[in-house]
């Protein structure tokens, strides 16, 4: 099988579609990565659940304030322009439509746009967080994951089987093989690895790739 | 990014007939009178906006600042809570004639219709105004035994208000009692114009001080020493200025 | 007829049953009077609807900040302990359940608490203002009026006639010329003027006046 | 009026059985950890309170606050929205065992139920959690032709919050992202209880920077240089002291 992106690779590749000034929540995780890619000359403001709109990076070990963590309680620090709120302001932000866009992982993505990211079954402890949240206020909700599991299985599904973050809510997916949009309940391929075909790429998708113009190679740097 | 606007007329620039704008201010605490007079200069050049429904606490006060929009023909409809002032005669002749609409809101259920648009709440329920005409026809739900009227939020296409210190990336702060709706309507408008009195750099403004982060705030005009609305009207100003 | 209480005394009246440190909101106009005489010893905060909580006095003519009135757009000073904030959380207080107390002006209060002091009839321009989120908001809404209209006739009704500000809301009318509570849909008196007998009072109110215990004589300073 | 009260000990007394009390904090920032801790001591010398339901964005991390107070078996109930953490061991066995019960809430929907709890607002509607498992049995309506699940508030008995500085009227300020949930905490809980690592004379915080005013607060208690959660876990620290 053709090399696919590392999560690096698929940071940076989301990280390119965020414009200049743009207010972006990246969920805990794997997308936290995506905020080391901005390209040169944009910077985004950057918004996490527990109350902190345009914080800057993490702070060099032993300098962490434990006041001042993003949602995944990783210590950052305040740059100038950061503002502090409460949780209902903060989530008056997410759910009111002011987040141009947020960007999470997932366990699957339907080609209806349903997301399932928060549970992976009875078993354990559930815990939700602020994803359901943001999958319904955000502008834009785009996914970054690997496009099979571990075991070599479809991410990208006709339906969910898994329970749901979100109906009908995620419009792109970054994946380390290819782009592809939700349209109308489709999965429109956008872009995909040059060396992988349109075939072996189907194969490894749960619903099927619909083309709409031409498909882009997918290009990312070693990052 | 600076959310700077170096003009009056191009921060109102963007408002259109038939649209809704939240106005801020409490009487004349907090109205953002030079946005308005510039909006009313722009009329007058261009005959545009007009059939604008204006969301304000109240329908204006002598003859500036929205009491002006409404005598130039501005404005279709007023949704407010307290549409008398020291000087109402410019909406009370204009609605007594029928011609200027009023949505009567209770200024709890308007604050809170206001702030339920800004956070992605399309309705809630309470207990204000149950039993009053001011809910008639409205849906009535009966939580814990006790009976509540849903109300809607309330939105508009752009929100006028002034603010103390804006910084640009548009965090604010207010001064005093002119803050009220102010911070909710940057919330609830698809686009906020602030007037500042003092525009400074990020970082000018106190994290923990901000009020109003930049987040719902589209552009700041810095307006230094403003208008006073209970001045203006003190000393008998009209907007346009009379000439004899 | 009696000498009835001045509208000062009826305000006095109503100043002695505030606690210290009680939260209270004064309705605007004659309402605003209260707060002149909180007993000796005892200091509310007082709440005004614009979003300012523990305001003082009127400032001396000339020396006012028109960015710092109450909801009656009369200019008001700070002290030490104020705090400003905006009119979502101004009525969060309010409809929340707050504010220990709440004193309004009304056109009739009826013997089951309806409340009404917003509206006179059709004509002319409605106005409401805070009126109807605060009768339902304060732990006690208190009424202070004078005891009948100016044509004689009674504002303590058995039903009210005009448009509602409340449902069963009211639970003390401090009246020229008695204080009346109301309990399970009656009026039940608690003092009246000595020199008023009880059958007068009655004659000048609208519904049956109840007596639980004693009736005290309604006493006010020259204030 | 002086809220101040000396010692934490008095502070957590009014907490009784079976009562629901909403604990500030996100994680570790803002956990009023020497106020969680003063109500383990009265449950290890009186056997109260228990029974408890606790609404807190989490469910403990490590052995010290929340996740002491679930050790001790003084929880019966969990409100959160995001029961995981570096260390769940406590929460996550009884969980697991059925001696604790969880709802789980989308931290949103915790936020504004809360909020609603504070403001009067006794249910609301959000898009959040519309067609997923945690909706399931709730009100659902449609406005503007988009899904929506209905909410209810959220309240408490006693709310337990940490701000940074107090005056004696209640008025608070915060650390940084300590802020969190202790604002609209402190709004929905019959009686809220502050501890401020520095109390003040009233007219100490600016009047514009107050963020929760008194109105919202019952008492403070000063704790100079509090306790960070985050700390004691790298510490590997257990409340109370496990001794050798």
């Amino acid at each position: 099988m053709t090399a696919k992106l590392t999560n690096a690779q698929i940071a940076w590749r989301a990280a390119q579609d965020i414009q200049d000034g743009a207010y972006v929540n990246l969920g805990i995780g794997f997308p936290e990565m995506v905020a080391r890619f901005q390209p040169e000359g944009r910077q985004a403001v950057f918004h996490t659940e527990n109350g902190i709109l345009g914080f800057g990076e993490a702070p060099a070990p032993g300098q962490e304030d434990w006041d001042l963590i993003n949602a995944g309680k990783k210590a950052v620090t305040i740059k100038p322009g950061t503002a502090f709120f409460h949780h209902a302001d903060s989530f008056a932000m997410v759910r009111g439509g002011h987040l141009d866009v947020a960007i999470l992982g997932a366990y699957q993505v339907a080609q209806n746009g349903d997301l399932a990211n928060w549970s992976t079954g009875p078993k354990g402890v559930p815990a939700v967080g602020g994803a359901m949240d943001l999958v319904h206020g955000a502008k834009r909700v785009a996914v970054i994951t690997d496009h099979v599991t571990k075991d070599g299985k479809p991410k990208l599904v006709a339906a969910c089987t898994l329970p749901l973050t979100g109906v009908g809510c995620v419009t792109r997916v970054y994946t380390s093989l290819a782009v592809v949009d939700i349209v109308d309940g489709c999965f429109v391929l956008r872009e995909k690895l040059a060396a992988l075909s349109l075939d072996d790429l189907q194969s490894l998708t749960g619903a099927p790739l619909h083309l709409d113009g031409a498909v882009a190679d997918l290009t990312c740097p070693e990052v | 990014m600076d959310k700077r606007i170096s003009s009056l007329a191009a921060a109102v620039a963007g408002i259109e007939d038939g649209m809704t704008v939240m106005i801020g201010g409490f009487g004349g605490s907090g109205a953002p009178i030079e946005l308005i007079h510039a909006l009313i200069d722009r009329y007058r050049a261009t005959g545009s906006p007009k059939n604008l429904t204006v969301i304000n606490n109240n329908a204006g006060n002598g003859h500036v600042g929205i009491a002006a929009m409404i005598e130039q023909g501005m404005v279709a409809k007023m949704v407010c809570s307290f549409p008398r002032s020291a000087d109402p005669r410019v909406f009370t002749e204009r609605y007594l004639a029928g011609e200027i609409d009023l949505e009567l809101v209770p200024q709890g259920t308007l604050a809170e219709r206001i702030r339920a648009g800004g956070a992605g709440i399309p309705a809630f329920y309470t207990p204000t105004g149950f039993g009053t005409d001011l809910a008639k026809g409205k849906p009535v739900a009966e939580f814990d035994g006790r009976s509540y009227v849903q109300e809607r939020w309330l939105k508009a296409d752009v929100a006028l208000i002034k603010a103390e210190t804006g910084d640009h990336l548009g965090n604010l702060t207010y001064r005093m009692a002119a803050r009220n709706f102010a911070p909710i309507m940057a919330m609830a408008a698809a686009r906020t114009v602030a007037q500042v009195s003092r525009a400074v750099e990020p970082g000018g403004i106190d994290p923990e001080a901000v009020v109003t982060p930049g987040i719902f705030v589209d552009c700041i005009v810095e307006v230094p020493n403003p208008a006073q609305e209970e001045d203006l009207n003190r000393a008998n100003a009209y907007y346009p200025e009379v000439t004899a």
